[in-house]
């Protein structure tokens, strides 16, 4: 990668830890509602990964997404109005944090019913495979989500008709409070590809290099070979599930140590030691986000409400 | 106008639509090499090949997941469930993603796909298999419920419902591919979210749909020797709803019945009961009753479903009390 | 009397039943180490053990599925779905298996078996995530639904639940877990199938359940400041209905509005308003108001979202509606 | 296996061949009703599987349920009655063929939603968890059974909460006019246990010995282990998939030649090759299963309809 490029992911990883943060703060003062689930600490996931695409392959994924709508390309003001149920959000304040999408950006959502969109993802890479090119369609989902019966149908699908999806499986080792061995009969959810016959492999997803790396090897195998491949990255989420998880399932220690391995630490460490940058550009690039946070949140709150209306707009596209 | 069964017509509507629309593509179980559980799509693999009528895994969610992320991009799909019974197991693409995804992005995409499924009793296919669950498709809002009674209808239907940009569930009978019924030559569509009056009559109305409309029929045949002129109004779209041709004939007659073949308890009927008594109160008669399936779980025995199941007789019996 | 949260009624009701029989133990996601997602089964885990309350992986089927099986062996299982949203990618167990077992193999075995499920709107959680769908489960025989509106019911009602053989599913409402009311000290049960005058009154009848009743209650102390006394008829099972006390209720006032959180089409209402007319045709002063969620999926906006759910206001003016 | 084991066995597998050849006339005839899915060609599979299990092991399977019906010793009398849809049917006539049940016998079933009753079996495996005996449940299913999400979520159940399943995949080639690859990411279903980690084999179908070897061992290993364990059994249907099957997805070529692979006629070899049994012998245990069945349906014409007020009977348990 250039230098350039990496020192857009590092700006991108701080945006989504500054916006998240902020969102946590709003969302305490009762600014935001519903659930909303941060993505601190998996930053580096989708950071590397989607760095990794073209712009016309698409991506989707969970409730989990708000850092997947900055690295598509999505401003931080239609995050944070989305957030803030304002008209100017990318889904006009009516999907809020777990329903982000912009189809321009080719992110086509967050979605929360857990692995309900993996089908969908089939079925993007299928309208893909109709149409006659070669896009690649990138899901992401967490380790809980491949116990459902979604998931099954949605990788069968995929190796048998060949379609071209990547999925993307973010090992942050719990849904909700269940460890993965208590959920999964298998630890390592890259095994579950076999039973499909699915090419597969991990990568260690505090490291957004290794995952840029390990998402641009699967990307092109699954565009040249026209066949799905199923990609573990391990990681943790620092905080809580969502913003109510009383945290009984977990040791203080077990979220201290992960914490030691914050993906932005390690690549800011990075930056410094291979002197792509020096610690003044890292810090501009702070400063800079910092800044483009403050002013999303008042591009936020200054926006309008939805208009009383709206309510019965887009129920269908006919009328 | 020439005379074809019901699943000839369901069947020139898919051709005719995928002939006009190369988005156009149907993907089911057993739709391709089988020919349609039905015969429904019987030489449309060989005419289209496989990437136009393509063979799915018993998979129902992938079936309809797939058809909208197919959709979400611009195709045209249409995902045919084997039966209506299989909804079930593809409950949430259905009425909590396909419902939904169009309003809960503020719009950005469209879905443009039909979901055909076959429902309905009377074949001896035990309570898991011959259910008529159609209201429960109706309560979600986001969706569009369409279910035909003759094969005029249900072509006229199904090419709209695949030209719109809406998800549609398109409901068939299984008792009902056989039945004739003149069709007009050349192109025509119907447009979804009209009912239509069937029969004309001036001393009740039959509220109905599907294979309420068959029974009705003959029902309304039954009445005629007696004297009695039953109008029948056709919903044909469960949502939206058009109650207007209800209402209009209901004004004439005062009387009504409904007739459906699902459970009565929170059915199609008790929808349209309400609607009468909001909108035409003054013109109330006698109490609108409802004929419908009685509230079992459907037995193979063919003597228990056949009592189970409503009936010609029910529907006469029903109108003779509406009359009293 | 002590008065107490429905959050507490309803865990008092399951350790009630735990202790008392040892065959009921309870699945679902994060019943266990995290203690219920809605704190229902805190302080579960450590007093019964992994064996008596399971976490599941997320697997709706499964967790249901396994109740199925292991409830047809003579367990009692207690099965919850974290959401009733989830319900619908496990549906096909709720209303084609749990629902028809008994009856399809002749009796043979039975389900003692509940389903545990929270809905309701009004917390932001977006249109798949704040479903009210409870007329949909109602429609099929063979299923029991109950929904509580008072932690007094909630805990009879919900031990009568563990302690009845047939597949139950018991509807809770996400933003009721924190009301408090009444409940009897010591051991008691509330019979499955029954409705309750809550609130007397002369002028009008307001049927509902669940959310509600707590609306509806608020709605009356509106009213009764302008001197309208409402009668309040809580349905409290949805299947079998209960009509009796709406009837004898309607019968007196001739006049009712039904209130539920639920969309109006093809919901609760529309089964009640049939119901009533049906049985009390010559008791009906006015027409029957519906009261329930505008149609549309739920958006997350909390000022549209509060506009579409019903509200004390619309119940008030529904009721002064049908008393004009 | 002893001698009168053996020959039972082979009485058992002429009984389900010759219940269901008249079952087809009487379909013909108009005289059954509703879906019919015939086990002929397959008799090897349910006889040697259930042979090896003791009577508390239980078994479950889907609509092509009137081998494993006999097979747990339910009568021809009541298999016939049940599809002539008569009160003296196991489900008195509100089942019909795909629902044929006896407890009594630990059969819980015949289950006509494809999938549909594998959850439901971890779930009689969880009830004798729960009672703390270490009964094992037999499920059976088909090779389209496995690409449902039913499947995925009722084994990975089963691996992670140690249920005692043996999980039977009766690999018949088509489910319906599908064959196995046109729907199945893997051609060998045993390797989908691979991603549960879940020991799995794989036995000749035809062959009734061969299946109740496999079945003995993975009976054992389920039952000593407290883990589940998936076995593919090869086979195929000689009829088609049910009465009204055009059959356009196959040769009659391939037909043919599993036909020559009778597993009745392989038995019938291999009894006269080892002198287990005469031909006499043999032809003896023929006349009298064709007796049986004469009786069973004389037995099932006679009996009477269910009543009409069985029709509001057993909805529910409670009142
Ligand atoms: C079908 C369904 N069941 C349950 C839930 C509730 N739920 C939301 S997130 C979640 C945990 C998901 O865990 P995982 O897939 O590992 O993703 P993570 O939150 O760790 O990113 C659960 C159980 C849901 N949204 N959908
Ligand atoms: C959920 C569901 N989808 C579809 C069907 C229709 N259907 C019945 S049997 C069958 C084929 C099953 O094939 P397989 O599992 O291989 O069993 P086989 O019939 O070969 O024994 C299908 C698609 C169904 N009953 N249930
Ligand atoms: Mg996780
Ligand atoms: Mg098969």
């Amino acid at each position: 990668m250039k230098k350039e490029q990496l020192l857009d992911l590092y700006y991108q990883m701080v945006l989504i830890r500054r916006v998240e943060e902020r969102g946590a703060e709003l969302y305490q003062a009762g600014k935001i509602g519903g659930f909303m689930h941060l993505y601190i600490g998996q930053e580096a996931v989708s950071t590397g990964l989607i760095a990794a695409r073209e712009p016309r392959d698409r991506v989707i994924t969970a409730y989990r997404d708000h850092g997947v709508a900055l690295n598509c390309g999505i401003s931080s003001n239609e995050v944070m109005a989305e957030l803030l149920g304002k008209a100017t959000g990318m889904s006009k304040g009516k999907g809020g944090s777990m329903h982000m999408a912009d189809t321009s950006k080719n992110m086509w959502g967050g979605h929360a019913i857990v692995g309900g969109h993996l089908p969908v993802a089939s079925g993007l890479a299928l309208g893909d495979q109709y149409a006659g090119n070669d896009n690649v369609t990138i899901c992401m989902f967490g380790d809980g989500a491949t116990n459902i019966g979604y998931f099954h149908e949605a990788l069968n699908l995929a190796k048998t008709w060949g379609l071209r999806v990547l999925w993307v499986c973010e090992n942050n080792q719990y849904g909700m409070g269940t460890a993965v061995e208590r959920a999964s009969a298998v630890t390592e959810i890259r095994q579950k590809a076999e039973g499909y016959g699915m090419k597969n492999g991990q990568a260690d997803g505090m490291d957004v290099i290794k995952v840029y790396d390990a998402a641009r090897d699967a990307i092109e195998y699954v565009r040249k070979e026209g066949q799905p491949y199923l990609l573990e990255v391990d990681t943790y989420r620092f905080r809580g599930h969502s913003m109510g998880d009383p945290e009984r399932y977990r040791k203080a220690e077990e979220v201290k140590q992960w914490q030691e391995n914050d993906p932005i630490g390690i690549f800011n460490k990075y930056l410094l030691d291979k002197k792509t940058a020096t610690r003044k550009q890292l810090d501009e690039i702070e400063a800079r986000v910092e800044e483009e946070v403050v002013k999303a949140v008042e591009f936020a709150e200054a926006s309008p409400e939805p208009a009383m209306e709206d309510l019965f707009k887009d129920i269908y596209a006919d009328n | 106008m020439a005379k074809i069964t019901m699943r000839e017509a369901i069947s020139q509507a898919l051709m005719e639509e995928m002939d006009r629309d190369p988005a156009v593509f149907i993907l089911g179980e057993e739709v391709g090499v089988w020919g349609g559980t039905y015969a429904v799509t019987k030489g449309f693999y060989d005419k289209y090949g496989a990437a136009r009528v393509k063979d799915t895994p018993i998979a129902e969610n992938a079936i309809i997941g797939a058809a909208i992320g197919a959709a979400m991009v611009g195709q045209r799909p249409i995902a045919e469930l084997m039966t209506i019974n299989f909804a079930f197991s593809a409950m949430d693409y259905i009425v909590n993603q396909a419902a939904k995804l169009h309003y809960m992005f503020g719009g950005q995409f469209m879905l443009p796909m039909v979901i055909r499924a076959v429902g309905g009793g009377g074949r001896q296919l035990g309570a898991t298999h011959s259910q008529t669950p159609d209201a429960i498709f109706a309560h979600f809002p986001g969706l569009k419920v369409v279910s035909p009674g003759t094969p005029e209808d249900a072509k006229g239907l199904l090419k709209s419902a695949i030209r719109s940009n809406d998800p549609i569930l398109f409901i068939e009978h299984a008792t009902m591919y056989q039945i004739r019924g003149e069709v007009p030559e050349g192109e025509y569509t119907i447009p979804i979210g009209k009912s239509k009056i069937q029969r004309e009559g001036k001393d009740l109305t039959i509220v109905t749909y599907c294979k309420g409309l068959e029974l009705s029929m003959k029902a309304a045949d039954e009445l005629a020797k007696e004297g009695i002129q039953a109008e029948i109004v056709d919903l044909r779209t469960l949502r939206p709803l058009d109650m207007e041709p209800v209402l209009e004939s209901f004004k004439k007659t005062n009387r009504a019945i409904v007739v459906e073949e699902g459970w009565k308890s929170y059915g199609v009927g008790s929808e349209i009961v309400s609607r009468i008594y909001e909108e035409a109160f003054d013109y109330v008669d006698a109490p609108i009753l409802r004929v419908a399936q009685k509230e079992v779980p459907l037995p193979y025995n063919r003597t228990l479903e056949q009592a189970a199941l409503p009936q010609v007789p029910d529907i006469v019996a029903a109108a003779k009390e509406v009359l009293k």
